[in-house]
């Protein structure tokens, strides 16, 4: 590594405006430098900045936002003096992004190849033929299949993983100095996200390019970056080498973050469940599609005879990535996807199938709590209507008494009583989730389905709910079955789990000893596939590859 | 649709927790005036309405007639004065009536789907087939002329667009998760529609009032030919514009301030619309 | 949007045309001539014309006229017995021609015919002219003069005039060109009746009207109903004058104002019947002119007797006064009418009785009228509509006064559409509009004969019957007037038709037109304008 | 079924729904129709409609059937491509609409190639200079010209090309068309003011689309990749928006066969909106209901254009 920084960001501030047209200030007085091949990691919960940092290296700031100042300087242009102009033209040849989620950073309507090489096309870098030839290059590179055609298809036609690969294809074709990961595995599954960091490292070690890499999960940072930078508020909590960092963690918010990594010791029944009751929940040879019912089965049939059973006062995980089925069990417990063949009993209770047929009560007893916080509550509605509703509907609450209890739900969830005025755009993702929560409670239910709650949140925060979810379990004899492609949230809850692939259970077992007594090639695959907080981890990690043929879904 | 256009970065003032940029206030102000107008119009004629005050005609703007006088050489802004009750009170109500219908069907259409959908969706698509010309008609035949007919007819030919519009809006929101979790729930689809899916689509809805409010103050006119409009002397400013439309190439002002009045009013509503107050939150992040 | 404009569906046009016979005018000296020496009358009328042309500016041949009615329809058609909308009329007169027709001056001239003479006004007998050629090249003869007139008769044909033909009984052929003609009874207004529109004289056996086959002085080369119609020059027409021009193109601009504004521009030659209103549009343009014809075409207000309110004595009354009948011909009709005094002989009919004056506009009088009839402060509604011209306004006027001194008049426009069917006779309080008639005798038996198929008023009275058939028996000129004048007494007193004013006719054409005289037999010369206009280079 | 194969399978099923809709709509017509006072003989007499006259033509028609009878059998006709025979002027009615039809069509097409290109590029112009003086001037625009009465644009129109200018003809009609600057002088007028009438629903959605499209990641990616903000809307934001435009134009321009009466009336131009009132107000049925189908036709026919043109231009439904 040469001396001089290829980056140096100095007392970088960035103010943004509110709809009320209040400024406030989102990074405050940041500094640091990248060198020359090096990968940078910004760590932080949402809200840290560490995007915001990340974009203003291009100089772009998202509307509403703007660099109020310090310098930034990428090689030998000064970014923040530059005018609009000038930044286009940085763009893409030095510096380059690959985006959080490719599947929504792709325009559906055009081929992949004609999006990969467009940097090439506005910055006129070289001939169609030439830069596709490159472009072909970089799909060998990075591990793409039929590296030759992938380029015609659309984006919809190919699957996650793959398109983030092609994102980075995507930012490397103009030979950039600096590339910017934002989170670029965080909406992968893991089988896959493995095949996506072992690319990127390949060819930016290859091409000794340096890189930021923002991220809020340490495990995968570790695998990446040779130095990490810790951000909270907007500000630079600790910087240093990244096997530093994980060994002696000096600020009391990284020790935060890495406690969340903590390896969690097996999870003991919530109370003791006296053995004459019934289990909570017992589901028997469930068969659910979508689409079309015809003679009684729908044109897509996703879960295939899925049976299982829950004892009051444990917790099941479910787990499988992306097209395994999970989410459509929880959707069929519920009734919203009735199945159209098997049995689910409740308290030893039969249960109708559909959810019209299901009488209010059963409905009550059991509630399910969706993945995204922000789609799952009604953006028009102040916290007190969302958490009310569920109060009247069942238990006909209104007025003083109701409010009384939507105070009690918020703090059951460790909210303030004064953000029952607020409206749901107006929270954070974490808050978002425990409102969610809320509602569920407020039915006063006996199962909980979670359907990957935590996935959208900052580890740190993730941590905290499930730590909610214990809690309330012990004060409200609940049970959860809990949905989630992660397995290290899974063990932090649940007794037992049941591993899904292609709609189906493959195996069942014990959360605890899951490394140990996984037998099924998927399970093992999946179990294998969780990042450890350890920066030899991956260059570590063998995997058989025809296991990865099989299983993992590109 | 729904995004606001033309706010203006201009401070305002926010006593009530409200952002209300000026063009907005315009609108609102030339609004309400002509609200009050329609209210007081009796007591601010200097004549009546179907009185001829001058055997001249397409008189010019004097100290006697304001405005001049039409082509019976009757008061014009008397005429104007009278006719906003009729084109206020008729169009609003209609165009409301229209969007009211309109959008419940359209968002239960959404909900429900299903046979109930494409059943609905097809017999509103083939009313809109019906030409509105023979369907005026039939109503006069059928029940007469009265300005609640008139009102509902309006509306019945404003319906379609409406519904096309709105269901296409709630099928969008009809998909998020926080509808599954009511239906989950147990909701009716009357709470469905009404508390999570309406007040979602409730912006763009807005906005589509307002374009087809300036149609049907058009329309409006176009019917008394059918014997469906406005019974004389009264009239609305359409039939005004109509009923002066020689006067155009002598520019008589018989003719030129009806126009300007409806529009107006028009642009006035939609400057209101697309401007709405917007109540001030501060994000937490 | 706007598929709403007003249907120009007003029967308004229907027979505009027999207005062009107001008169049964030139009867007298008929009958003169006829009886004294039962010599039919040579037709000298042609040379009267052509010494009136001669003194107007020298005709110039060629050119392509470009004319714009006020309305047309898909129900636009070229057989005569159907006409009904003045673009009828103009086609009819361009490409046929009648047995008689009449001159600017309104008297009967022969046109087909050679002569029509008779002895007791029962059997006529009517020569043809010789060598007359139809457009397919064959000779006029009886039978297409039977076929045309026999056709009214038949009710499958729908024919406009069918109860005005059911007084001929017979029509035979005496030889290839005379034909003997036998009425019901005496009526020696037969010459000026055989000069309607309607009684076009058409090939034998035509029954496809898609293209015309007359003997008029255009050949039709195009037709499309509702749209337009193009005629070209007939070479081998049979009259000594005319026509000038190579051809002509008609049709029709409902709109009024287009209409004036395409005369404007120059892409038309002539406008028919312009409201008055948009005459100031047309001053210090000096390419345009006018040309008024006064005419005895009305809109009035029909009371009818046999309901309320109109059986409540004085009512009628009080509304002959309320009607402000100088602000209707001042205001509404910008002067361009004559006050009327309700009843249907206009003062250009030489049966119009001088005598009886129009009332004047007395509220306090019709207050106490309708205090006497009980009806003060009552709501009456008044049906009007755009079918019936100018109507809606009239109503207007009268409401305002009404509304002076307590009567509540609450007008109801009805849409044009199907309003004569639907309104017009039915409703106890509303609005007509009526096309002159020939003859006094015509009017009266059609309007106001007990029996009468159009009692607007449902007007009953044995005395008026009687007094109908009598002065139709009556040969003395004297005599017969004298009825008239009562007759006319009776229906302005008693009848429940209210005759605000008669409304004349304004065309508007190009300067360059030469030869269009203002005629009193309506507008577009009476239709016939075709064939006696030239343009100026 | 094969995923290529989806966008015919749509479009059969478009096809059917139509059809199902067309039959609705005569139905419904004919009813209307029926339920109006007056029937074709008496109109037809006018004022001369004495009940003898009216009875003897009604019979002459053949108007006594059960009107029922009458229109099945016109339907029956329909289904062998024959439209039936006008009441009123015995002529075959294809042969009445057909001039008259294709006359229309020019007109619409005209305004349309027009209207469109302006529309969409005022919609998308203001779309990118979102909130700037352009962007409010535009809106403002669009709102003041289609709140000024069509009648009104018109003759306005007339008055000042043709009469006080005299660039222009009055009439639309009768211009020989045998050059393009006739036709383009003919049509200039009657196109102008539809215009007026039918653009600004165009200009408001397309704004509107492509202010949502623009919101969208893949866009703000774009800018990332230094595109210019052209560049940004044209390729990428445009293509995605195409859709919900397509269907916003599809409405406006449903307005251009059927709702075109006034200027048809002012510029007296032949077209079917006039044959339409013609038809209603003499009662002639087949006429009426032949109007009433090609109405129809070309508002579903746009319809379920627009929805094509949504599929095609999205790949997900495309492939």
């Amino acid at each position: 590594m040469t001396d001089i920084p290829l980056v140096s960001v100095r007392d970088l501030t960035i103010g943004a405006t509110t709809d009320a047209g209040r400024r406030v200030q989102i990074i405050r007085g940041v500094s640091f430098d990248i060198a020359p091949g090096e990968i940078v990691a910004l760590i932080g919960e949402s809200g840290s900045g560490k995007t915001t940092i990340a974009l203003s290296l291009m100089g772009h700031t998202r509307t509403g936002c703007e660099i109020t100042g310090g310098h930034i300087r990428v090689g030998t242009s000064d970014i923040t003096a530059m005018n609009e102009k000038a930044r286009a033209n940085l763009r893409g040849t030095a510096v380059s992004y690959v985006p959080q989620s490719a599947a929504a950073a792709f325009n559906p309507s055009q081929r992949l190849m004609q999006q990969v090489i467009e940097i090439s096309a506005i910055h006129k870098l070289m001939s169609r033929s030439e830069a596709e030839k490159k472009a072909v290059g970089l799909f060998r590179a990075l591990a793409l299949p039929d590296p030759e055609n992938i380029g015609n298809r659309y984006p919809h036609q190919v699957s996650g993983g793959q398109l983030q690969r092609l994102s980075a294809a995507m930012a490397l074709i103009g030979d950039p100095q600096l590339v910017i990961f934002d989170e670029p595995t965080t909406a992968l599954d893991v089988t896959t996200q493995i095949e996506v960091l072992r690319a990127f490292k390949s060819v930016m070690a290859k091409g000794g390019i340096s890189g930021v890499y923002v991220s809020h999960d340490l495990a995968v940072v570790a695998q990446i970056a040779d130095r990490l930078i810790v951000l909270k508020n907007g500000e630079i909590q600790e910087e240093g080498a990244t096997q530093q960092i994980l060994d002696a963690p000096a600020h009391p918010y990284t020790k935060e973050l890495l406690a969340a990594f903590k390896p969690v010791t097996q999870v003991h029944a919530a109370f003791e469940r006296d053995p004459k009751e019934q289990p909570v929940i017992e589901v028997d040879g469930l068969f659910a599609g979508y689409g079309l019912v015809m003679n009684g089965e729908p044109q897509i049939k996703i879960l295939k005879n899925v049976s299982f059973k829950l004892e009051r006062g444990r917790n099941l995980g479910v787990i499988g990535e992306s097209g395994s089925g999970k989410s459509t069990l929880a959707r069929a417990i519920a009734g919203i996807v009735p199945a159209y063949g098997g049995h689910i009993l409740f308290d030893g209770k039969k249960q109708q199938l559909a959810l019209a047929d299901r009488s209010k009560e059963d409905l009550r007893i059991m509630q399910i709590v969706f993945q995204l916080a922000d789609t799952a509550l009604n953006p028009a509605h102040s916290i007190e209507r969302i958490l009310g509703r569920p109060l009247t509907f069942y238990h006909g609450m209104t007025g003083r008494a109701r409010e009384a209890r939507v105070i009690e739900l918020l703090d059951m969830v460790r909210l303030p009583a004064a953000l029952r005025h607020r409206l749901p755009g107006e929270l954070s993702g974490g808050q978002k989730q425990r409102i969610n929560l809320a509602r569920a409670l407020a039915a006063e239910p006996e199962l909980i389905l979670c359907d990957e709650i935590t996935s959208a949140l900052d580890s740190v925060v993730a941590a905290a709910i499930l730590d909610l979810l214990k809690e309330l379990q012990r004060e409200l004899r609940l049970s959860y079955i809990f949905i989630s492609h992660d397995l290290s949230t899974v063990q932090a809850i649940c007794q037992d789990v049941l591993v899904m692939y292609k709609g189906e259970v493959v195996e069942a077992l014990p959360a605890a000893r899951m490394a140990s007594d996984a037998r099924h090639p998927y399970s093992r695959l999946l179990i294998s596939s969780v990042p450890q907080l350890d920066t030899g981890w991956l260059s570590g990690l063998e995997q058989d590859p025809e296991l990865l043929a099989a299983f993992s879904n590109r | 649709m729904t995004e606001k256009m033309l706010t203006l970065r201009l401070p305002t003032p926010r006593n009530l927790g409200y952002s209300f940029n000026w063009i907005g206030r315009i609108g609102l102000t030339i609004i309400v005036l002509w609200a009050l107008v329609a209210i007081f119009a009796p007591w601010l004629t200097p004549y009546p309405i179907g009185e001829i005050v001058d055997w001249d005609y397409f008189g010019p703007m004097s100290h006697q007639f304001w405005l001049g006088t039409d082509y019976l050489g009757r008061d014009m802004l008397s005429r104007i004065l009278m006719s906003a009750r009729y084109t206020v009170g008729i169009s609003l109500a209609s165009v409301t009536l229209a969007c009211t219908t309109g959008v419940i069907f359209g968002m239960a259409a959404a909900v429900i789907g299903g046979w109930f959908d494409i059943l609905l969706s097809r017999m509103l698509d083939a009313f809109n087939g019906i030409p509105s010309l023979l369907f005026g008609l039939v109503v006069v035949a059928a029940v007469g002329s009265s300005i609640p007919v008139l009102i509902l007819t309006l509306a019945a030919i404003y319906l379609p667009g409406a519904y096309r519009f709105a269901r296409a809006l709630a099928v969008n929101v009809n998909t998020m998760d926080f509808v599954t979790v009511a239906r989950a729930r147990g909701e009716r689809t009357s709470y469905l529609i009404l508390h999570e899916i309406f007040p979602n689509i409730i912006g763009p809805v807005l906005a589509d009032l307002g374009l087809r409010f300036v149609f049907i103050v058009l329309v409006l006119s176009g019917l008394s030919f059918l014997g469906l409009g406005v019974q004389p002397p009264n009239a609305d400013w359409g039939a005004l514009v109509r009923e002066n439309i020689e006067g155009l190439s002598l520019s008589s002002p018989a003719v030129v301030f009806p126009s300007i009045a409806i529009a107006s009013l028009t642009i006035s509503v939609n400057m209101f619309i697309d401007n709405l107050p917007i109540k001030i939150r501060d994000r937490s992040e | 949007m706007t598929n709403k404009i007003p249907t120009n569906w007003t029967g308004r046009d229907d027979a505009m045309v027999e207005h062009a016979i107001r008169r049964g005018a030139s009867r007298r000296e008929l009958l003169k001539m006829m009886l004294a020496s039962g010599v039919g009358i040579a037709a000298g009328g042609s040379l009267l014309l052509s010494a009136g042309r001669a003194v107007a500016a020298t005709p110039v041949s060629g050119g392509h006229l470009k004319a714009a009615g006020w309305s047309s329809s898909t129900a636009d058609t070229l057989d005569p017995a159907k006409a009904s909308l003045s673009t009828d009329y103009v086609r009819c007169c361009a490409f046929y021609n009648r047995l008689t027709f009449l001159n600017e001056a309104g008297e009967v001239e022969m046109e087909l015919a050679d002569s029509i003479s008779t002895d007791d006004a029962v059997t006529w007998e009517v020569k043809l002219k010789k060598g007359v050629l139809f457009h397919d090249g064959h000779t006029l003869n009886s039978d297409d003069v039977i076929y045309s007139l026999k056709r009214h008769l038949d009710e499958a044909v729908g024919s406009k005039v069918n109860s005005i033909a059911k007084q001929i009984t017979e029509v035979s052929k005496l030889d290839d060109t005379t034909v003997k003609i036998v009425l019901a009874t005496a009526n020696a207004d037969l010459p000026t009746i055989l000069a309607l529109h309607h009684f076009m004289i058409i090939a034998d056996g035509t029954t496809d009207f898609a293209k015309a086959n007359g003997t008029g002085a255009f050949l039709c080369e195009t037709f499309e109903p509702g749209v337009k119609s193009v005629a070209v020059k007939n070479p081998n027409y049979f009259k000594s004058e005319g026509p000038y021009l190579d051809s002509f193109e008609f049709f029709a601009i409902t709109d009024n104002n287009a209409r004036v504004n395409a005369l404007l521009s120059g892409d038309i030659h002539l406008a028919a019947a312009i409201n008055p209103r948009s005459l100031r549009m047309l001053e210090g343009h000096d390419t345009v002119r006018t040309s008024v014809s006064t005419s005895g075409n009305y809109t009035d207000l029909n009371i009818r007797l046999d309901l309320d309110p109109g059986s409540k004595a004085g009512f009628i009354e009080g509304m002959k006064y309320l009607i402000d009948r100088e602000a209707i011909q001042k205001s509404v009709l910008r002067g361009f009418a004559e006050i009327g005094n309700d009843q249907p002989i206009s003062a250009a009919s030489r049966y119009h009785n001088p005598n009886l004056k129009p009332r004047d506009y007395d509220p306090e009088r019709a207050k106490s009228l309708f205090d006497k009839a009980g009806l003060l402060g009552q709501t009456i509604p008044v049906i009007a509509s755009e079918a019936a011209g100018s109507s809606v306004d009239m109503a207007v006027v009268v409401q305002q006064a009404g509304a002076q001194i307590g009567m509540n008049l609450d007008v109801q426009r009805m849409p044009s559409d199907g309003y004569w069917s639907n309104y017009w006779l039915k409703a106890p309080v509303h609005f007509g509009n009526i096309n002159p008639r020939p003859t006094p005798d015509i009017l009266f038996s059609l309007l106001y004969a007990s029996d009468a198929p159009w009692n607007e008023s449902q007007y009953k009275s044995e005395k008026f019957d009687k007094m109908m058939v009598e002065a139709r028996g009556a040969l003395d000129e004297t005599k017969r007037t004298e009825i008239y004048w009562e007759m006319q007494e009776m229906i302005s007193n008693d009848a429940g038709t209210v005759i605000p004013a008669y409304i004349s006719n304004v065309d508007a054409v190009s300067s360059k037109l030469g030869g269009l005289k203002s005629n009193p037999l309506g507008g577009m010369m009476g239709y016939v304008f075709a064939e006696h206009v030239w343009l100026e280079a | 079924m094969p995923a290529s194969f989806i966008p015919y399978f749509l479009v059969a099923q478009r096809l059917g729904i139509a059809l199902i809709t067309l039959v609705i709509v005569s139905f419904a017509v004919f009813f209307a129709t029926d339920l109006l006072p007056g029937d074709v003989a008496q109109i037809l007499l006018g004022q001369a409609a004495t009940p003898e006259a009216v009875a003897g033509l009604r019979e002459a028609m053949g108007l006594n059937e059960p009107a029922i009878y009458r229109f099945l059998s016109w339907l029956a006709g329909l289904a062998t491509g024959d439209l039936g025979t006008s009441y009123v002027n015995n002529m075959p009615v294809s042969q009445l609409i057909g001039g008259r039809l294709i006359s229309s069509l020019k007109l619409a097409g005209v305004t349309t190639l027009f209207t469109v290109p302006i529309a969409l590029s005022l919609g998308i112009g203001a779309a990118m200079a979102r909130g700037s003086l352009f962007d409010r001037v535009v809106s403002i625009l669009t709102i003041s010209v289609i709140s000024v009465p069509e009648f009104m644009i018109a003759t306005l129109a007339v008055l000042i090309f043709a009469v006080w200018l005299g660039w222009l003809p009055a009439l639309s009609y009768g211009v020989e068309v045998d050059s393009w600057g006739a036709m383009l002088r003919g049509y200039a007028m009657p196109v102008i003011t539809l215009s007026c009438v039918v653009s600004a629903q165009m200009i408001r959605m397309t704004r509107a689309a492509v202010i949502d499209t623009i919101n969208t990641p893949y866009v703000e990616m774009a800018l990332l990749k230094g595109a210019s903000r052209s560049r940004m809307v044209l390729r990428h934001a445009l293509p995605n928006a195409l859709g919900p435009i397509a269907n916003a134009v599809a409405l406006s321009l449903s307005y251009l066969v059927g709702g075109v009466i006034i200027v048809e009336t002012i510029f007296n131009y032949p077209g079917i909106a006039k044959l339409m009132v013609d038809a209603v107000s003499t009662r002639d049925l087949p006429l009426i209901q032949s109007c009433a189908m090609i109405f129809c036709i070309s508002y579903l026919s746009l319809i379920t254009l627009a929805d094509m043109i949504a599929i095609l231009a999205n790949p997900r439904l495309r492939h």
